[in-house]
């Protein structure tokens, strides 16, 4: 009886919570939108477009049938760029924090390696991938790749080390350690270096796009700006900004949900 | 590999001829299979794209195909694209009546896009010719064109310049101070290039392009409203705006159709001497190969 | 209760090798044992003293340095042999699967088929009291109750010698007699052996038929004492006198090994 | 120097030998790579020259000042919106997905605001690598056991001495990670703003060697770049190893 | 002894208000409590039953959700009073001072002058048992020692209610018992009120004056026991008869609750 009364009143909890937790997040939109608003009034149209003006031009692009390839092209690219910097990153990040003696070598050096502006490497990158998507994946994908590959490596370093000793005691085979304990086990920190790492990644992407394309939003963003057609250049960034954003929900949900577990 | 390169395609004005020629199906006509037309921003890159990237053929600034050159890279200059670097002009706000023309730029703040830039050049070889010096004026590097627009209206600059087609939209919004075409003579702008093995193997696809081309250009020139709706199309922009663009650019003949004018690119050296991007000369016959030109564009 | 050795210590040493600039370190021993089928043994010693490194390597987690180990009439070599369950002294539950799905961790990896999974595990957490919980995750349990997930854990795979480190080491001294009343009800049903290790005096005393009362690192068996105890006994016997009695010689033993291990003579009354 | 430092430094030796003898055999051509040991020649040459001076100047001046100010505000924003739970909740998906916005679109915007000089560029860095550490600095605030402000208390201490004696301390080797971050991000920002808009400093002296072809002065300097950034990152790294070891943490 | 009331409890209720979902918790309560000065007195209940809130309420951390707290005939009242001081449950020595600066941080936080300072710390860190260890940093020490260290930090400032959380929880049981003795030479010393919580029955029956039994959460004290020790006691006596009584008559009053604290029902014996 007082079991049931509580779970209620926890479930009347939580809702009140999420409502409250909605209406915050909206605040934080109305709060970006006024300062937004403001600078547009400060500025004038050559430098931002206002919030309205931009929502408008956002709808007519999204509304137009020639915008849809330049997101698909986007999109591709970041599928591909982000498999490769996921599968790489896990693999590379998992060895290094497997093998104490490479982790340890190899930390300073990744993190030297990214702080480097990586749009330097663009004449090298022309060089090994060509022009088009391959260029744009492989851009996107060293973009991100450094962030998963430093989450995967910590996680794996740090994994509690009494489920490797369970998995022996249990006599599991290297392949079902690996599958069954390492892999769930890290599974919660390789989806906050996701989280980073997408981020990343689509800005590699849109970068890559800005040097040599006929397609995708990084063009779009460049033929804008030589335009100087300033709604439509902030029209293509609140489209990326909201596209990023749900998506990085999304992934914040599934990390919320992992952390709990744990 | 069939895809092309125009520096700035999608932007500014050097890719009409294609737009029109693909529209009107001039590539099939001429034998060659076109691919995608990438854009490419800014000369280096458009070069590298075609070096490096594999493309066949690139419209490209022909201060960056002489760089190229001259530092040892393979690079065959087949064609000209755009004549005249005299699509760009500098304007201030329609409320400044200090200044009216170049001889009002003394003891102003004037701007230009990047130092070493098309516009770092022109600006200079124009205040020479009106025989002003630099010294008489602050000269500002604002970054993009957009970015002068920006600074003209906050009041730190009082003149930037302008191309087409921005120019186009932006007519009443301010007031013309300096058309290049007043000042100075005829100077190149654009060239189509390729690399030697291309030239080598792709001759006749080489030959296709630049005759596509030049019936692209034939055809702005005789139905300039259908191209102005073509091109706005291409482009996605506003039809009545490409319009006010393409009569401009027809007004000074900016579409070459494909022929040299060494005259007009020895200019173009002495001005990329003027801002320090290139040391000595050019012996165009090492670069140039006029073969693949129509025979009525050839010169001798 | 038989005397026929179920697993056997000889002569065992272990010294973790030098690493990092850090000197080696000489953990255990040397130690024999000799732990006798079906018998409640119990390992008690200063913090540090080398109690978790004897489990690991009797459970064959960890080779011996020096010396012998044998499991059933079997040499045992760095390799964990068949019948021996382990709980550990950290928490080992996985977080990412669900109370029966930990219980059912073994033996789905070992292709037991799934009646007899379901079978097995209905029994494990019956037993443990931690029906309700079947659905949950681990993160929803109390420590103490994630200990109980790792015990069901072992207790699924039927082993004949069942290692226990401070398996209720983060839970209150209270409820560790609880626990301790349950291990003894576990234990007469399986008819296991069981190592116990634990830093609790009342603890060992309570539960074993034999205690081994370890030195300080590395360590070494001080003396093992016999407690005499029924088969059939619980933490109630603690408020008897020969407990008290038990405890006390214990704590002979073990104060001045205590303070060594603490490393602070200087600070001792 | 210890055993670690001597196999990093062979790595990074290897790597650079490797790199050698493909650009020697001409396995990568010369004109996409010159050798390191050419990069290096042409690095000193540049230096020698001045040439580059006033450039490295201005764009290590930019860097230094985008990054002292991330720190200090993104420190400062951090641990205010750590005291405000609700706020930090809801903040949440916009700070990660920050990094997914191309800000180089906002350069006319902050052209407007800071005039035509450094700052812009300063701006762009500063804002890359604040949110960094503001990230930083809310995991780093969020690591501080609750018995901390109780001791805290217990001492008679106010919310501002609680924050700098104890929970700025105790959250220093945590707020390193973001520290480094922040060296990074403004590193980045600033040279890929001069790279793409700006009229001065390394980025734009590599643009322009990058537009006429001169790989010589290319890759010196992005090899200035390279190394200067990692000298940075390896004394952080040192000093934050030393620290740790330290306090054992 | 004197009966003199140095700090009173008086109806004191806690409930923690709801937060991110979860109902507001009440952990404590109601419970009347008088501290007579010069005293050492134990709480010994099961875990979560709201030792470690009653200890924030008693120094002023947490104001009572009902009823009133004094401290030397003044309220309390959501202000930590002069004259408290507090060791927690948790490691809080301050990673980034070494062991003497940890010390004096509350001295020189007071303003008191440097020769004064230097005095107060080497005698608490003679006390504590951790002079050659001055200059170390906590890294340096293992649990044990650097709950020493907050002891010390505490004990410099002379207070006249010393509040102690489990101040040994890190340890093993037979470290404890040793660390139990200084306490008790502390307390001799200083004649400073002492509040232990504990959880080890015998700890609380070795050290104590008098010692409350808690109920489960919310809690509030079953029955209290008085000890009648002598002031100068020391672990010595674990081998006592009176001593198993004590402990048996806690373990009797506790034992249901600590099962209702576990909260398995089902799974006890
Ligand atoms: N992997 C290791 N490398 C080096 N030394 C180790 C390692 N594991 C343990 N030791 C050391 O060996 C000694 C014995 O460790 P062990 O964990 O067996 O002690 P224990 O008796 O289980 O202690 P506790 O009661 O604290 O669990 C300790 O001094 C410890 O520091
Ligand atoms: N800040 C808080 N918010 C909500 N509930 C709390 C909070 N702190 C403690 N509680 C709850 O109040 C109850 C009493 O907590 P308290 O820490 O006082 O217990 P305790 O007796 O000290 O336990 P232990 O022996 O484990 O230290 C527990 O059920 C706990 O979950
Ligand atoms: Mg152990
Ligand atoms: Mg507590």
């Amino acid at each position: 009886m007082a079991g049931t009364q509580t779970a209620y009143s926890r479930k009347d909890h939580q809702r009140a919570e999420r409502l409250r937790y909605f209406g915050d997040v909206a605040l934080v939109i109305v709060a970006i939108v006024v300062v937004w608003q403001v600078l547009h009034m400060l500025a004038g149209d050559v430098a931002i477009s206002s919030p309205l003006a931009t929502a408008i031009r956002a709808g007519e692009l999204l509304g137009s049938a020639s915008f849809w390839p330049h997101v698909a092209e986007t999109a591709k690219a970041l599928v591909y760029a982000l498999i490769i910097a996921l599968l790489i990153g896990i693999g590379v990040g998992t060895w290094l924090g497997a093998h104490k003696l490479s982790g340890a070598v190899a930390e300073p050096i990744l993190v030297a390696l990214y702080s480097l502006p990586k749009i330097t490497l663009y004449p090298l990158i022309l060089l090994v991938f060509g022009l088009g998507i391959e260029a744009k994946i492989a851009f996107g994908a060293i973009h991100g790749v450094i962030p998963i590959t430093i989450f995967t490596m910590n996680a794996v370093k740090n994994i509690n080390r009494v489920f490797l000793r369970s998995a022996r005691v249990m006599k599991l085979t290297v392949m079902q350690t690996a599958t069954r304990i390492l892999l769930p086990a890290t599974m919660p920190e390789i989806v906050s270096g996701l989280r980073v790492g997408f981020s990343l990644t689509l800005l590699g992407v849109v970068i890559g796009e800005l040097f040599s394309s006929h397609r995708g939003m990084g063009f779009l963003v460049m033929r804008a700006i030589g335009l100087h057609d300033v709604s439509t250049m902030m029209a293509v960034t609140l489209i990326l900004a909201v596209a990023a954003v749900t998506i990085s929900s999304i992934l914040l949900y599934v990390d919320n949900r992992l952390h709990r577990r744990v | 590999q069939n895809d092309i390169t125009v520096t700035h395609w999608g932007v500014l004005m050097y890719g009409a001829p294609y737009a029109i020629a693909r529209d009107q199906g001039y590539f099939e006509e001429a034998g060659f299979e076109l691919g995608d037309i990438l854009t490419s921003s800014g000369g280096g890159t458009t070069v590298r794209n075609v070096l490096t990237g594999g493309l066949l053929y690139g419209e490209t600034s022909l201060a960056a195909a002489v760089s190229a050159h001259l530092t040892g890279r393979d690079i065959v200059i087949v064609n000209t694209g755009a004549a005249t670097v005299a699509d760009i002009l500098w304007i201030t706000t329609p409320d400044n009546d200090e200044i009216d023309s170049i001889e009002d730029f003394v003891g102003k703040r004037i701007a230009y896009t990047r130092p070493q830039s098309v516009t770092d050049m022109t600006l200079r070889m124009s205040l020479d010719a009106a025989g002003l010096s630099a010294d008489d004026m602050e000269l500002i590097a604002a970054g993009g064109i957009g970015d002068g627009l920006t600074l003209l209206q906050q009041g730190a600059v009082d003149a930037v310049p302008i191309l087409e087609p921005i120019w186009a939209s932006q007519r009443d919004n301010y007031k013309a101070v300096l058309y290049l075409q007043d000042v100075l003579p005829r100077v190149a702008q654009t060239v189509g290039i390729t690399t030697s093995a291309f030239a080598e193997e792709r001759g006749d696809d080489l030959r296709a392009i630049i005759e596509a081309r030049r019936k692209g250009v034939q055809f702005i020139k005789d139905n300039p409203e259908e191209a102005a709706r073509i091109f706005a199309e291409v482009y996605d922009r506003d039809e009545a705006i490409m319009r006010t663009a393409i009569d401009a650019m027809l007004e000074i003949d900016y579409w070459s159709e494909g022929g040299f004018i060494y005259e007009d690119m020895d200019r173009k050296m002495d001005g990329l001497r003027l801002i320090d991007v290139v040391e000595g000369d050019v012996d165009w016959s090492a670069v140039v190969d006029e073969s693949f030109l129509p025979e009525d564009l050839r010169s001798e | 209760m038989s005397h026929e050795v179920h697993a056997r210590l000889e002569g065992v040493t272990r010294v973790y090798p030098a690493v990092a600039g850090n000197p080696p370190v000489h953990a255990l021993g040397p130690i024999d044992l000799d732990l006798r089928k079906g018998e409640f043994f119990s390992i008690v010693g200063p913090s540090g003293c080398g109690k978790s490194t004897c489990m690991d390597v009797l459970a064959g987690l960890a080779a011996p340095t020096e010396g012998n180990v044998w499991f059933e009439g079997k040499r045992v070599d760095g390799n964990v042999p068949d019948g021996i369950g382990a709980v550990f002294q950290e928490d080992a539950s996985f977080p990412w699967l669900t109370v029966e799905d930990n219980a059912a961790f073994g033996l789905r990896r070992a292709g037991v088929d799934a009646a007899e999974i379901r079978r097995r595990v209905d029994y494990a957490l019956g037993f443990v009291g931690l029906k309700a919980f079947a659905k949950a995750y681990p993160a929803q349990l109390s420590g103490g109750m994630r200990q109980r997930v790792c015990i069901a854990r072992t207790l699924v795979l039927q082993p004949r010698l069942i290692l226990l480190d401070e398996p209720f080491g983060a839970l209150d001294a209270q409820t560790r007699l609880l626990m301790g009343d349950e291990l003894l009800k576990l234990w007469r049903e399986t008819g296991a052996t069981v190592l116990l290790i634990t830093h609790a005096l009342d603890e060992a005393a309570m539960l074993s038929d034999r205690i081994g009362a370890m030195s300080a690192r590395p360590g070494h068996f001080l003396e093992t004492v016999e407690t005499g105890w029924s088969r059939d006994r619980d933490s109630r016997m603690l408020e008897g006198e020969t407990f008290g009695h038990i405890t006390g010689r214990l704590w002979q033993m073990l104060r001045s090994e205590s303070q060594r291990a603490m490393g602070h003579e200087e600070g001792a009354a | 120097m210890n055993r670690l430092t001597l196999i990093r430094l062979g790595v990074i030796v290897a790597f650079f030998g490797l790199l050698e003898i493909l650009c020697r055999t001409e396995v990568i051509s010369p004109f996409t790579m010159i050798p390191p040991s050419e990069m290096a020649i042409a690095l000193w040459a540049l230096i020698a020259s001045g040439e580059i001076a006033r450039g490295m100047r201005q764009t290590l001046g930019n860097v230094a000042v985008a990054c002292i100010l991330a720190i200090s505000v993104g420190f400062a924003v951090g641990a205010g919106v750590h005291a405000l739970p609700r706020l930090r909740r809801a903040l949440d998906p916009f700070l990660t997905t920050y990094y997914a916005v191309p800000f180089f679109v906002f350069y006319p915007l902050l052209v407007f605001i800071f005039g035509m000089n450094n700052f812009p560029m300063i701006m762009i860095g500063f804002l890359f690598a604040v949110v960094a550490m503001i990230i930083n600095t809310l995991n780093g605030l969020d690591k501080i056991p609750r018995v901390y402000r109780k001791v805290a208390r217990m001492h008679h201490m106010g919310r501002a001495k609680t924050a700098l004696l104890i929970e700025l301390p105790y959250a220093i080797p945590n707020l390193f990670t973001g520290v480094k971050l922040a060296v990074a991000y403004s590193f980045i920002g600033v040279i890929a703003a001069e790279f793409i808009l700006a009229p001065g400093g390394l980025g734009y002296a590599i643009s322009f060697a990058y537009d006429n072809f001169d790989n010589e002065a290319m890759y010196a300097l992005m090899l200035f770049i390279l190394v200067l950034v990692t000298i940075i990152n390896m004394s952080l790294h040192a000093y934050e190893q030393r620290l740790l070891r330290r306090q054992g943490r």
